[in-house]
């Protein structure tokens, strides 16, 4: 166990500092989900990413990677956050499908996605859920029929985030019949494809930030399949996809939130409820611990470890983290929590705490719900029955 | 000692509920909010027709005088209903207080004029576009000004039928309509109305919350059986409804009890609890929701606002909490001072 | 609502406090479960309240009662907590059988028992759990045999509070051969009846507060059966029995503890953790709150209302507040949390704090855990399936 | 940077646990307690003949100068075992102490005697009775003192196996081994080890809690079926082990880390999330067990009462609150700052 730094390490560290200092907007984007400018400004920020090398800093240089190391992407986080560097619009593209596709892709569907995705020049949507199969993923009832080297996808898929906007989205798809867990693959396709139909939904705050996928005989070629023909619910939760459990919301995220937290607490611990205090200690204490976890997690997985519930015990913890700590700043800021950014009397220091409550709030839902992943825990950690 | 409603205030609370389940409904919510109608109009019409602004305005002035404890039953619908309307603040806040200074506004109160309210401990003045006139402070003097003699700057809220408005305007002794020391009283007793009613009201969005949330609960189907019959789900929710069940005997004796320091604090203890039941009850309906709980469509959003927006009006949490503790710290405390030790002393006495 | 005592009500407070300042112990007695000189000064003591008149205010003179109704039961209970006045140690016979003899028991056994109970001339056992039926009551296997007019009980019953000094005790005994909720009776034995052990069972502090009854082949006359022969599930869970959930714990108790503990935290605010004061304000809102709900319950009782589900989301709400109340006093107590009350150094005026967290950890269990009362919440007020 | 234990320290963990697997079980802590022994005299032997004592001493004085993440596993252990005997006390903050102060007596405390230590934060002294001498405070200077130069009066703790004692003793020149200012860091760090080892071992007390609470809930049937398949108790036990995932991590992180201000916070960050783990497990493994939770009979309540104990020893809560407070309002926050801000920056400097 050694916690300091390497000086590979911390010139790495040094290196995107610098890089994100001269490029990082001095302006905020305009965000990428209300219009297809906002969702283009990012587009163009991937591509700057890109062009730097810093599109995804673990993946192998030959799709557009540097072929780091977890404990680098962290540091490279860590600044991105400090930075106050653009959100990824490519999230699902590079964080969720990404590592899948290395793991499990064929040379040619490397080829084909990883660098188009990192470039920028493939904005990918998720199509998980459908209206019957939320927490229960394995009650999705879209069907992939088989037509020779095709597959004629239909189905109605819900809650895609980016798919409003976005150029390719994937999903599961089971052959016609199928029941359950069995019969699944995990399909990749254009959102451009004929018979697709996108339909925005709007958030609680008015954006649209989901969309329904709406699939009447598309037809893809069997290449768009990422795994076996019905392995696609073991590919989504392999290794791989448990990977997801530690990229999904990177440490830096909180801690500049909890950071961010007690500069609001500071401003007002006059007239501040003094119990309050003991809220704001306990976010930044929460979002230390996550970084501390997430840091042992990626150490261990940096030799060799496979990663295992602790995907569950980590979605809990940073989720119910950042609905806290995003319920305590709405206290500290009392009659004014209500204000949103359109208010003009809304002091402009302040930061969008109401924004990042609303997203906070879909933190203990989406991903699968923690109640599962308690299930999960109690399951596979404690060995208790499954009930 | 008699803690139940009487069949008067039964019959009244439920008046009132089927108006409003009947005019309050999501439709009739979604349609105002795509109109950006400050409010509807044949609503608040039977609304005052129904005689509801006056519920608590002496008969002199056409009012009903009844108590709070029917203004906190009315408050409560309002809030289940999420009336977008002032009603809460009009009848059990703006007219106890037009009634004691400006007879002839009361009466024009009462017939469904808005007269917005600007309290001292808020920055902003509520439904102040819509108002024939507000009530400002300037230092310890109340003010009744016109309002076409002030200038609104609107302040969007989280909740999108909340109407708040920076108020710019000059006081002058043509407007002063109270003032030295003895208005305050004034400005106390609206602070205690606004908390206690908007208490009731949030009281009411807990409500709901737990109620929409079972229902779907029931219906939603997941892992082949509906989500209800999940012990985490039954559990969320049996939580919400503990915090409601012990936040509205408070709320009631709040409202049943006379002004005292001793009912001060009850009243910051009703507010305080019934916006911990709203923030459980409301965050539990987003999470059995799932993701429909963070969309526009479904209606739990309207829910998580209000509550959010109401648990910091009149008077912050923090205020109220301060409130409570000033007085468990400074009361004589124990088990026969339930309803209120110095008069329970003097009764003694008597006695003896 | 009118929120005001009547004369008569307070000429009611007058009289009880003028008789318990004369008649309640100086020194506290030594507790009823350590030893039979401490059962034996507190049978004393319930002789004394017998004789004031004070036994059972609610019950019917004819049984040694006042026919008082429940709100000079509560004006009662909380002049009783004030005055500091011993714990009842016929608790499980006045609380929670009596109201069920009143309702069920023929003139027979109401003449039987109910006097010589309100005189503390019979100490009550409860014998609800068994090893095998503790939340799952209806688990039960102690049979009771039908052999004329006798029933001949065999069992083992357990936890049940007060048997190791009591004179009688009550339980569910089910027919042979009979299943769950089925062929159950409740049925009245004495501890004395040839065939019964006792085994005192230790508390976590040692004390033994809890005793193992077995019984082998005990003979009872068939008239000490409580209600219809298998009705016993529905006895104890009707209306009589729902009132147990009233009079389990007075909200006296609690505000008593809220008082004390203000009264804790005030002499050590300098040096508290200012987070605490959060917790002792809420202990002592709960309480307030529990004794608003329970006054709103009593009323509607009086008016001839019935009591439902309120009685499990009482016994989860007084029980979590007793809890956090006793874990916010340690808190408070910071080093000295762990002394006992024989630790030499320990302040005499602090109370006894960990003796009542000691018994808080129990509310959450017993009488129904209160993940069964949440599933009852559930189901009966949210009309939730039973899943 | 590198975030995981080396084989040596999980072997050595390994090795901790299995000696206390096979000496401290249920059956020899309950014939400690009806003999009221102060400790486990071949148990004692053959933890002092592993060298556990000297883990942390100098090579020179015949310890293993292992450090604090060493310390910290063993420590843990200590707590999953419920070990009666004050190995962590010894180990980890009285050894270290004596190694610079008192060459001689650390050789024999490393044999195995016990030398006391009453921290000036805290009233009592633990295991004064069986220990040869006391290190204690008189001012800002440090004593050693005698066995049979004090008096000790028992302070029973809710804990059977906590040998609590005031201690009467009047200091003089003959047993003042150090004074001046200088001596305050010797106490300062007498603080940070005894709150991060007794965090770790708390964190065991924690652990065991879960562990005995799911196997009981496997095997103890109600309604047919398990308990442990009831979603109610899954929960409340993956919720306890959530709470446990992320104290652990805190607690080797301040383990491996040098003294700095940032790191003090984090040793306080690790015993308040340790302690709180303990305080959410130790009370699910009661409810889990219910009546037999707590009964003298199932060795829940053990866990308890450690819990309880370690949770206020070596600084209360509040006092390490107030020490995280105090860092969190001072220092440089962010997500470059989690291995301390200030190497960081003065690397970053040398880098560039």
């Amino acid at each position: 166990m050694d916690l300091r730094y390497t000086p590979v390490e911390q010139a790495f560290r040094a290196e995107v500092r610098d890089w994100l200092d001269s490029h990082v907007p001095r302006a905020p984007l305009p965000d990428f989900d209300s219009t297809s400018d906002g969702f283009e400004a990012h587009r163009e920020w991937e591509r700057t990413l890109h062009k730097g090398g810093w599109s995804m800093v673990t993946w192998p240089q030959a799709y557009g990677g540097r072929g780091l190391d977890l404990i680098r992407w962290l540091i490279f986080e860590e600044e991105y956050y400090r930075a106050g560097a653009p959100l990824r619009v490519n999230q699902n593209g590079i964080f969720l499908l990404g590592p899948t596709l290395i793991e499990y892709g064929t040379s040619e569907q490397k080829a084909r996605f990883l660098p188009a995705m990192a470039a920028g020049d493939e904005i990918w949507a998720q199509a998980w859920s459908e209206p019957t199969a939320g927490s229960d993923l394995a009650g999705v009832r879209a069907t992939a029929t088989r037509e020779g080297d095709d597959y004629i996808l239909s189905g109605h898929k819900i809650w895609s985030s980016r798919a409003v906007h976005a150029d390719w989205a994937f999903g599961l798809f089971r052959a016609p019949g199928s029941e359950r867990h069995k019969g699944l693959s995990l399909i990749l396709f254009s959102l451009d494809a004929p018979g697709i139909t996108v339909q925005p939904i709007k958030r609680m705050d008015g954006k649209p930030v989901f969309a329904e996928i709406f699939l009447d005989d598309v037809r893809v070629p069997v290449a768009n399949r990422l795994g076996g023909e019905g392995e696609g619910w073991s590919v989504c939760m392999s290794t791989a996809g448990f990977e997801r459990g530690l990229m999904l919301r990177s440490p830096a995220r909180f801690q500049v939130a909890a950071a961010n937290l007690v500069d609001l607490y500071r401003s007002r611990a006059n007239q501040a409820d003094p119990a309050l205090a003991a809220s704001v200690m306990q976010a930044w204490m929460d979002a230390d611990a996550y970084a501390l976890s997430i840091y042992a997690t990626a150490s261990r997985l940096m030799a060799g470890g496979a990663i295992g519930p602790e995907t569950s015990t980590n979605k809990i913890f940073w989720s119910e983290l950042d609905l806290d700590l995003h319920r305590t700043a709405l206290a500290l800021l009392g009659a004014e929590a209500e204000l949103t950014t359109d208010a003009p009397d809304r002091a402009a220091n302040l930061g969008d705490w109401l924004d990042g409550y609303v997203f906070s709030l879909a933190g203990p839902i989406y991903a699968g719900a923690n109640e599962i992943q308690r299930n999960i825990i109690a399951e596979r950690m404690l060995a208790l029955p499954r009930g | 000692m008699d803690f139940r409603l009487t069949e008067e205030q039964e019959m009244l609370a439920e008046t009132v509920e089927a108006l409003l389940r009947e005019s309050c409904g999501s439709a009739d919510l979604r349609r105002m909010l795509d109109e950006s109608a400050a409010r509807d109009t044949q609503r608040w019409e039977a609304i005052v027709a129904m005689g509801l602004p006056g519920v608590m305005a002496p008969e002199s002035l056409g009012g009903s005088a009844l108590g709070a404890t029917e203004m906190a039953l009315i408050a409560t619908a309002c809030g289940y209903w999420l009336l977008p309307e002032p009603l809460v603040e009009q009848a059990g806040v703006v007219l106890p207080m037009l009634a004691e200074l400006d007879a002839a506004l009361a009466t024009r109160a009462i017939a469904g004029e808005i007269v917005a309210i600007g309290h001292p401990t808020h920055p902003f003045v509520a439904d102040a576009d819509s108002a024939v006139a507000l009530l400002l402070a300037d230092g310890e003097a109340i003010h009744l000004v016109p309002r076409d003699a002030v200038t609104l700057v609107r302040q969007p809220s989280f909740d999108p039928f909340r109407r708040l408005f920076r108020v710019d305007w000059t006081p002058s002794a043509a407007t002063r309509i109270g003032h030295g020391s003895a208005v305050q009283v004034f400005w106390d007793k609206a602070l205690d109305r606004g908390a206690l009613f908007g208490g009731a009201q949030v009281l009411g969005v807990a409500q709901r919350a737990v109620d929409m949330a079972a229902a779907y609960a029931k219906e939603r189907q997941q892992f082949g059986k509906s989500i209800g019959g999940f012990q985490a789900v039954k559990h969320l929710l049996a939580n919400a409804q503990i915090k409601i069940e012990f936040a509205r005997p408070v709320v009631l004796a709040a409202a049943a009890s006379d002004a005292s320091e001793h009912n001060r604090a009850r009243i910051s203890h009703a507010r305080l609890a019934a916006a911990a039941a709203a923030d459980i009850a409301t965050h539990a309906a987003v999470q059995v929701h799932g993701a429909m709980g963070f969309s526009w469509e479904v209606d739990v959003h309207f829910l998580l606002k209000r509550a959010t927006a109401l648990s910091q009006a009149w008077g912050t949490a923090a205020f109220h909490r301060q409130r409570v503790a000033a007085h468990v710290l400074s009361a004589k405390l124990g088990p026969d001072c339930t309803f209120g030790a110095a008069g329970q002393r003097e009764m003694l006495h008597e006695v003896a």
